[in-house]
This record gives structure tokens, C-alpha cells and sequence, in this order.
């Protein structure tokens, strides 16, 4: 069984690249290109040396002392919260904002949810010097105003996405008309490890190296490379798949992928893709995904902005059909209740979206010794109006 | 034979009308059809309206989401064109995304279209080798044309491609562009044009995407075999109403 | 020429421990012990380590090519935006945290000007599980919101200042009275070099991870560990002290020190310490400070909270006084303009503090070849609605 | 001989009023001192306000600011007392923050208040051991006493250190606080006033901070020499005005 994408980019039944034909001519070229561009030395170079000195990676692996008391197992925390930009986000964009150069892209579009991913874009778009327009969902905007404060300090366009939920999935929709309508000069870094082949894969690649991170850094830690668990939150993916890489095909470490409840998974206001989705096709892709029967796009609902999306990427539909990743939702509560723990009890105010895999103690007994690494996927700071509502601080 | 292959053999410049089902009203439909043929148009693509219609601009994008409101989904769709063949000669396709049909299941989908009545079928995003690969035999069983896009950006070879692989026409996007966002069509369009019907195809070409008056479609098709307004039909709609139809279609007639 | 502290805790003619007869016992604790304590094997790896796992050092030392290129000269820039909380002073903090473990202390309070310190200060109390009380002025409290936020949900308690300015020097006192208040159990983990003797050499020995890593770092980046310039920003001097601090005694580096002129140096609505300030007694410190001719403190006035105190650390008093270090003044002006620029140039949005070193460039040539190290003293995040205000975006 | 010295030879328990000069009012200075010997005050401290009185609670910290706003100054002050000791026999002590006096510089200062006839100073932010090292000669010179404080949390040690350095009393804190900040005493500061005067010091000691009434006053002064009355003075002040002055001493000397 892979867990990896094949040549026709599926994994397993999931992915491929369902697009209109107007944007045949730019996933064609991404597909003929990426694996080949990001192969080479000079990438590789490039990639990694912004990693490091921009970046800041390696990103700490910590083990969470008094966390871990209270659920009596080691944890720790895999520091993507400490990324230039406060989140894994930035993995991506640096690789994707490479690639562009070397297609001769002189504009970027993106979608953002949170508002991370449209930060980390406008990011590498102001490190580059190159034209930038960021689709954001009418009510993410609301939610996430720093983010959307940081995007234009970088100097970015952001774009309020009307349409729908006026959420992650519509704002989806407008950058790909966007790239419809650009389809020379544009290059659409694509937030996470969804949308048409060669996108989940490539995503996937450049989140990769918080699992390679993971194995030495616990290696130096615990004597092992391989936890016993790994554990991230789902929105679209690409934080999970990057804490899953290394570990798809070690069959002793065990991987949970934790989605938003939101108001309870059987409250018709929920984002829990895997256990409410069915199989068929969102932004170009075959995968999980929440609708009717009739085949419309249920609007998602979720706290958090970056796990409001009603798909998911076709790397999870294929882990969650196969049985390879556990999955577990988890509600608006009681994600909140574990961020505030996580940042009274070790210092750290998590995002809201990284703090529905923190709540998963409260459900599940892990063992004295098992050694569960979770992957920090971000910082709080863009969500303290909500923190300090919901808990009235 | 297939309508749409023996409307494509009459010698004048065809008329296509796009029209989202279920909008402005959720009943709407045949009366637009009929009115459609009444005034003379040539072919008619009949929206299956989707949630997430990222091929869309604005004005086909809203009409979507007010016909899911009032109701339409694709059991009604066929429901309402049940009779269709009763009172409409002209070829009619079914233009909607590859979710709903992929729910309501490829083959079902097919094999009800052919038992309403439905000459062909435009999926956007139903690649090209997608369709190929995994379902031209269904299409096929039933008697369904599929009709692929091209647009300024495709490859000669791929046009060749979808040339081989079509058999009704080649629905020949004006620009690269969602519906609804040109504004006339300026030397680049022309010698697109130009260059597709140089290439002498097999099957003949529709363009649509920024067709919005006389002028407009009169350049469309001077190569092309015929032109397919949509974004501005729908704004007539809105605008005037279901009874405005005849003196909407009749400029393009004059 | 010494430019460090001698046993009486003097630089030069600055410093010493000008304190109320209340705090001489707590003040004597911290002056047998800290040199010993932070000595310990067992201290030192602690500290270590939790700079590494937590706070996520070292911080790059990132070239900036854009920045550069615009002003013809090689810039790099010292990271400590990417340090866990967003600035520089979480070295300080956890290094205070830790002795305040050793010596038995189950409270803390701080006073707090930017948040940043506050923050950094309710992060390692949370770390430790220790009660946390920080002191801010009301004028602060408004302007750094974000900041109180993160303490609240730190678990921290703010107590508004309401006196004099109500900025910085004003949370200064009340987390002074609070210390006179508290003598046995509390401990005042100061934010800055400022303050009796031992806190301005203890902050700097804290601090001076940065010129450590700045060291090896420009030595792989440049072949040489001496830059000919370090630059950083002033507001008590913690930072700046950090950057400097191995760089002291090597002739060959200039230091320069950039200042707050709030509205203009002479508007009567400024920050700008050295110049404007006359040897005096501030907080326990004998060192420059704004004051009447009659001694009492002036209100100082920044756009920037960091840099909005009338003092200076003693050590810094000492450079300028020496001519070791060369003190540049930067408006309101030209620093909001600077912090856009780099956001826009490099893709880094800079804590409005660090926006003054910035703009030195432009008032201030340097040759192609010179290697200028700025130390990035923290992200612009609490800045957000101060930028956009200010640039109406 | 020093006025303080004389004063600490006389049987009673001393009653110690501190303001702060230029509050309420500018010019109140003198009228309130006359007022406090007319009423039998033993001894008055004199607040030279600064703008960060750290070491107090916000009665004193408010007076303060009240009197520098008002215009207060240490140049005012001197000439505010020019001719106080035609009318004032009792000692007056400046009490005030080192800042002010360094920057009026400190001989000139101690000049100053000889010349008008203050007996001793108050500096609560000049540490014994740098006063020891840098200044005592100056006060020496001008014949001022310079006061020192201890707290329950000074060592025995350092104790005996400041009543080595100390000629006229020593101002016992009564317990860890700024000043303003107590309700009554407890048994905590009646063990520590005991362990002080069981330590038989050289210097007498005079009890401050949390002085608020005849009961606390007579609780500070079973053991030590005197008490000053400092945040509850200017209470009264505030609410009273100058002329409550009789009322408020009155309680003391009943
Ligand atoms: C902090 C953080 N974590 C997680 C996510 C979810 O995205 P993904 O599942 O692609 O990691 C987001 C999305 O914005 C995010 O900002
Ligand atoms: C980001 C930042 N830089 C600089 C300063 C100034 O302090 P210091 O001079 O002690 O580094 C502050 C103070 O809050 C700060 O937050």
C-alpha cells in the first residue's frame, strides 16, 4: 500500500486534477516542471538556505514538561508556531514562490482562510519583489483582522471574497478565476495540500521537511526517530501531511488527524470532512468533501478560520479510506478550553485551528511511555479577539 | 443523427443561448426554452447550477446561487424537461459541473439525459483525458456529445487532441477569462480566431465567453461556426424579465 | 578602558543601586547570587536548553539582498522577531525565571512598556507555573493591545499605571512599590538594563546570546565574526546591550545606538535619552536621564512604546559618554516609514521599536563593503493598527 | 547642638508629621509648619516632591504631583524657609528623593539647609553604604543629621551597620511597604519593634509608614522613641484643609 501520490497524481482513488480546460495550460506546466525545478541544486540551495536564515528552521521539537504531566505521556511539541510568519504556512510559500521565479511568474495570487497562508504568500511576494493579490473569505476577514493588517503592510492585495460562506472555500473559487483570468504571468501558490495534481503533492513536498525535522531532532531527544504517535490538525492538510511524510510508510508510528467539530458533528454546523464528507470533486480535486446529496458544496462551519473548509486533501481522503490515519473532530469548546491550557500551562498560545489536535487529550488515554509529537502548527496571536471573547478575559 | 450535428449542418452562423435552470424563477425553465426556440435561436446550453462554479464570473455565479435557493437540483431538472421533446426541436446541452452528475452518478446522469431528451453535455471540469480515459463509452452508449473547451492559452497540439477525441463542436473560449469579463474583442481574439480556424479542425467551432451584442458576435463568428451568449442573457433576465427574451434574441437575428 | 560593570556595579561613572532602604535585602539576594547561580553547570543547561527547545535560538542572521541592494551597503539582520513571543526579551526572561526558581521565589512581577517584555515575562511564569503580576501604563495598555491580550491569556494579571505619563518609567515604579510591598516571596524580573546593579549587567549576560551567535554566525556568512558596524535600537538598552556585549573591547566594531526623537529632538515630544538627558538617578540607576534642571523626570514621548522611558541603561550612559558608541536620534517619522519599507522590501513587518535602528540608512552612508549587523529586535505584530493607522492601508 | 539630637533628649514619645511642601496649596509651607509647632508637633519632615516617588503609596505620590504641579521647587522651598526659624523652634527635617538634590548638587543643597536651618535629611534612594562613602563629609560639614531607614526585612547585621553610621535616629519602617499601605499592626511588627529595641541600639528609633491614628501611634512608639505620620496627615489635608491641623494633632496628644 503507498501512501504517496502515483504519476496520474492520485493516491489511492483520491486527487488528480479536475480543472477546467482554461487551466489546463498551467497545471500542464507545473505538473511537467515541479518535480524537475525542485530537484535541482540551485533550488534545493535556495530553498534551504531561506529556511534557515529567514525561516528560522530548524523549528525546536519541545517536549511539553508540564503538558505531559497532566496527561501523564510524553508529549512534544514540533515548534511551527515559531516560523517567520507564525505558522507552517511559509513552509510552502518559500517553494512555491521559487518555482514562480523560475517560471518566469512575475504575479501571485493565493487564497487564505486564517489569514496565514495569505500572510506567508504576501511574505515571500515582498522577499521577492513580485505583485501580489490574496482572496479572503468576507467573514475571515472579519476574524483574522491582524492577518489582513499584515498582508497589507507587505503590500499585498487582499480581495474580499462575497460568494457562499464567504469563507475558505470561496475565496478558493476566486483565486482560481483569478489564475482563469491570468493565466500567463500568474503563478497561484495554492495554500495546502489540496486542489489539482501537481498541487497536494508539491504542498506536501515542501511540508515535508517538518517530518525530516522530526525524526532527528527526536532521535537526539528519545534514542528513536519514530514516535509512537503524530498528531496535527486537518484543514486542508498541509501541516498534517508535512508532520505525516517521513512516517506514511513506518507502520509503528501511529498518525491521528484531527478536524473541526464545530458545533458538534451532528449539528449541520460543522467542518468534520472524513466522518460528514462523501467522495467527489472540490477545486479540481476527488477527494472528501462535504455536500448534498445533490452534489452542492455544504458550507462549512468552524471557530477556526484555517479548518473551515468543506474538503480536504486527497492524501487524507486516502489515509482516512485506508485506515492508515485515525481521525478524530473535535468541537469549537473544547478546542478552546486546550488553547488556553496550552498557553497557562506551558507559555504558548496556540492557533485556534493547531489547538483542536491539543484537545484530543481530553478523548484519548495514550500510554506513561508513548512518546505522541503534535505538530504546532501556529501561533494565537492572529486569534486573541476570539480567545478574549469566548473566555471574556 | 444527433441535433446537434444536424443543427451544425444548416449554412447559418449559429445562435447559442446559455441560461442557468431554476433562475429567475424555479419554473422558469421550459418557458425559456420554448421562448428561446420560439425566437429563433439555434442551440440552447441549460445550466445545472453548482454551489462552486469557479469557471464563473459574477453574473452566471449569482444566478446559480438564487436557482439552488429557489430549489433546482438535478432529479427536478430532469423533472421539468420530462416533455421538453414534446414542444422543442433545437438541440439542448446540459452545461454543469462534474460534482452533481459524479453524485447522481455518471451513468445515471447519461441515461437520463437521453431519456429527456438531451443532445449533449458540457462539463468544465471534466478534463479532456479524464472524459477519455474513464467515461467516453457512457456518453456514448447514450447518444451524448460532449463538448471539450479550448481557449487562446490551449496548445495546437492539445486542440488537436480535443479535436480528435470530439464529435459535435469545440466549444472555443473567446479569452482567457471566466464568463462574463470581456468587453469586446480586440486583434489578440481575432487572431486566435484566425489562427484555430486556420488549423482547419474537424469540428467546427462555438466560442462563447463575452458575447454580449450584435457587434460582438458578429466578430465571434466570422470563423467560427457559431457563438454562445450567457453572462449577458442572464443580466437581460435579471433585468427585464423572462418576457424580454424576444427582443433580446432579436438583435442578434437582425 | 572597560565598557563592563566593575564589582561596585559601576560602567564608568553610571550605575550603581541608588535604592530604598525596602529593597536593599532583595536587591543584596540578587547581587550574592547571580553571578554564582548562573554560573551552575545545572543553570547553564537549563538556560540552554530552553533557549534551543523553546525559544527556538538561535535566531538566524539573515542577509538582507533587497534592503542591501537599496542602500548599497551589505546589511544583515539579527532574527530575535523569530524568538518564541516576538522580540529579544525572552532571553532575559527565562534567564530571570530560572534564578528566580534557585532563590526560592513564588511570585513574580514585571513592569512592561511595548508588552513584549510583560509577555515575555507571563510566557516563563506560565512555563513554571509561577503567579504573575505585570505593571503597564494605561497609555500603553491602549496602544499595545494585542500584548495584553497574550498576557490574559497567559494567565497573567495587568495592573494598569496611572500615574505621570503612564507609559513605561510610571509601570516602573508600581512594580517597585509592589516589590517594597512583596520583599520575601516576590521576584521583579526588570525588562531592560536599567535598574540597580546587578540588573543591568545580569539583563546584558542574559542578552549577550545574541552577539555570541552573531558571532560564529557572520564568521560562516563572512569569514570574519566582526562586522564593522553593529546597530541596534534603544529604549532601556537590553537589546542593543545584547548586540554589543562580545563586541565591546573589538576596536574594529562600531556600535551605534539609535534612539526615539519622538516628534523632532527639540519639540519638547521626545525619547531620545542621550541627548537630551543629564546625569541623574532614575530607577535606582545612576545613568542619563530627561529631567527639569530641577531634577524632576521628564515625560518622555515616542510613537513606539518600547522606546517611550526617560532613562537609559548605565551601561549605555558609559558608551555614549566614552564615544565608544555613537547615538543616532530617529523620529516618529522616519521610523514608521522605515518599518514599511522593510515589510515591503524583505517580507519582515518590524516592531516599531526596531523600525528607529532602520532608519538610520537614510540619514547615515555606508560603504558597499561594510558589513552593518541590526539587531531585529522584535516582529511589528503588536504594531498592526499603529502601521495602519499611520499609513492609512 | 543639633536640634534633633535636643529633641530626642526630651522624656516624651515623639509625634513626627510629615507633608509634602507646595501642597495644597503653593504657599502653604509655612503656615503649615507654624501650625504643626503650635500644636505641638515634636518634629516635622518636610517633602521635597519628585515627580517618581517610588518608595510611596499613592496619597503621597498624589501630593506630590499636585505640588510640582503647583510650582514646587527645591530653589522655592529654601526661599519659602528663609526666616523660618524666627518663628519655628522645633526640628524640621527635609525628607525628598536624591534626583532633585544631585541636580541642585549635593553641598549646595547642605549649605542651603543650614543656612535656613534644617537639621537633617530624609533620602530615601541614597543608600547608607554610597552616603557612608561619598557624602557623610558634606553633611557632616553643615551640621546635618542624615536619617536611615530599616525594615522587618533588614539583618541584624545591617542594622547594627546603619545605627554605626547613624547620629540622631533611625526611621524604623514598620513593615515592608511603600508608605500609606497599612491597616494597624499586628503581631508581626510587635515582634519586630521588640527585636529591634532588644538590639539596644545607640540610636533611637522613630517609627513611620502605617501611622494613622492614637492606637497605631501608641503601638509604634511602646518601643521605639517616636512616630511619624505621614499618608494619614495629608488625608486630612486633602479633605480637611490647613485649618483642621488643631483637630488632627489633637488626637495624638490626648
Ligand atoms: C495555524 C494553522 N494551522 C492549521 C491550518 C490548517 O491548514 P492545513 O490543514 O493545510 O495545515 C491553518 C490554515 O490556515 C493554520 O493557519
Ligand atoms: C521589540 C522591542 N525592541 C526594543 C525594545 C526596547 O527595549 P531595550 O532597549 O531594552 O531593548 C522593546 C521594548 O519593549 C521592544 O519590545
Amino acid at each position: 500500500m503507498s501512501y504517496n501520490v502515483n504519476e496520474k497524481g492520485y493516491y489511492g482513488e483520491f486527487g488528480g486534477a479536475y480543472i477546467p480546460e482554461m487551466l489546463y495550460p498551467n497545471i500542464e506546466e507545473l505538473r511537467q516542471n515541479y518535480l524537475k525545478i525542485t530537484a535541482e541544486p540551485s533550488f534545493q540551495e535556495e530553498f534551504h538556505a531561506l529556511l534557515k536564515d529567514y525561516v528560522g528552521r530548524p523549528t525546536p521539537l519541545y517536549y511539553a514538561k508540564r503538558l505531559s504531566e497532566k496527561f501523564n505521556t510524553k508529549i512534544y511539541l514540533k515548534r511551527e508556531d515559531l516560523n517567520h510568519t507564525g505558522a507552517h504556512k511559509v513552509n510552502n510559500t518559500i517553494g512555491q514562490i521559487l518555482l514562480a521565479q523560475r517560471l518566469g511568474k512575475t504575479r501571485i495570487i493565493a487564497e487564505t482562510g486564517a489569514g496565514q497562508h495569505g500572510v506567508a504568500t504576501a511574505t515571500v511576494c515582498a522577499l521577492m519583489g513580485i505583485e501580489c493579490v490574496v482572496y479572503m473569505g468576507e467573514v475571515d476577514i472579519a476574524r483574522q483582522a491582524p492577518n489582513v493588517a499584515r498582508m497589507k503592510m507587505l503590500g499585498a492585495k487582499v480581495v474580499p471574497a462575497t460568494s457562499g460562506s464567504k469563507t475558505l472555500k470561496d475565496a478558493t473559487n476566486e483565486a482560481m478565476r483569478d489564475w482563469i483570468n491570468n493565466p500567463v504571468d500568474t503563478h497561484y501558490i495554492v495554500g495546502s495540500v489540496v486542489g489539482p495534481h501537481p498541487y497536494p503533492d508539491m504542498v506536501a513536498r515542501f511540508q515535508a521537511v517538518v517530518s525530516e525535522e522530526i525524526k532527528w531532532q527526536l532521535r537526539e531527544k528519545e534514542g528513536r526517530s519514530n514516535p509512537d504517535y503524530v498528531m496535527a490538525c486537518v484543514g486542508g492538510g498541509s501541516n498534517a501531511a508535512g508532520a505525516f511524510y517521513h512516517y506514511l510508510d513506518e507502520k509503528d508510528v501511529k498518525l491521528i488527524a484531527v478536524e473541526a467539530a464545530g458545533k458538534g458533528v451532528d449539528t449541520g454546523e460543522s467542518a468534520a470532512t472524513s466522518i460528514l464528507g462523501k467522495e467527489g470533486i472540490i477545486h479540481g480535486s476527488k477527494t472528501l468533501l462535504m455536500q448534498t446529496h445533490d452534489g452542492q458544496i455544504t458550507e462549512p462551519y468552524s471557530i477556526s478560520a484555517g479548518l473551515d473548509y468543506p474538503g480536504v486533501g486527497p492524501m487524507h481522503a486516502h489515509l482516512f479510506k485506508t485506515g492508515r490515519a485515525e481521525f478524530i473532530a473535535i468541537t469549537d469548546d473544547d478546542a478552546m478550553t486546550s488553547g488556553l491550557e496550552l498557553s497557562q500551562l506551558e507559555g504558548i498560545i496556540p492557533a485556534i485551528e493547531t489547538s483542536h489536535a491539543l484537545a484530543v487529550f481530553n478523548y484519548k488515554k495514550f500510554k506513561p511511555n508513548d512518546v505522541i509529537v503534535i505538530n504546532l502548527s501556529g501561533r494565537g496571536d492572529k486569534d486573541l479577539d476570539t480567545y478574549i471573547k469566548y473566555f471574556k478575559l | 443523427m444527433n441535433r446537434i450535428i444536424q443543427k451544425l449542418q444548416e449554412p447559418q452562423k449559429l445562435l447559442s443561448i446559455y441560461f442557468t435552470a431554476g433562475y429567475p424563477e424555479l419554473n422558469d425553465t421550459v418557458t425559456i426554452i420554448k421562448s428561446l426556440e420560439d425566437n429563433g435561436v439555434d442551440m440552447i446550453e441549460i445550466g445545472l447550477p453548482f454551489s462552486d462554479p469557479l469557471a464563473d464570473g459574477p453574473t452566471i455565479q449569482d444566478s446559480s446561487t438564487a436557482a439552488l435557493k429557489n430549489g433546482m437540483s438535478s432529479n427536478l431538472l430532469f423533472d421539468q424537461l420530462t416533455n421538453i421533446r414534446e414542444i422543442v426541436k433545437i438541440p439542448l446541452i446540459i452545461m454543469g459541473y462534474f460534482n452533481p452528475i459524479l453524485q447522481f452518478g455518471v451513468e445515471d446522469f447519461c441515461k437520463k439525459c437521453q431519456e429527456v431528451g438531451i443532445d449533449g453535455l458540457i462539463i468544465p471540469d471534466l478534463p479532456a483525458d479524464v472524459y477519455n480515459e474513464h467515461y467516453r463509452h457512457i456518453f456514448e452508449k447514450y447518444g451524448l456529445i460532449n463538448i471539450f473547451l479550448i481557449t487562446p492559452q490551449t496548445s495546437e497540439e492539445r486542440v488537436k487532441f480535443i479535436d480528435g477525441i470530439s464529435n459535435g463542436f469545440i466549444y472555443m473560449v473567446s479569452s482567457a477569462s471566466v464568463t462574463g469579463s470581456q468587453s469586446g474583442f480586440g486583434n489578440e481574439q481575432e487572431a486566435y480566431f484566425k489562427r484555430i480556424h486556420n488549423m482547419q479542425l474537424k469540428n467546427p467551432q462555438i466560442v462563447g465567453f463575452g458575447i454580449k451584442d450584435k457587434e460582438t458576435f458578429t466578430q465571434a463568428t466570422q470563423y467560427a461556426k457559431g457563438a454562445i451568449i450567457g453572462s449577458a442573457f442572464i443580466k437581460n433576465l435579471t433585468f427585464n424579465g423572462v418576457n424580454s427574451i424576444e427582443l433580446f434574441t432579436k438583435q442578434f437575428k437582425a
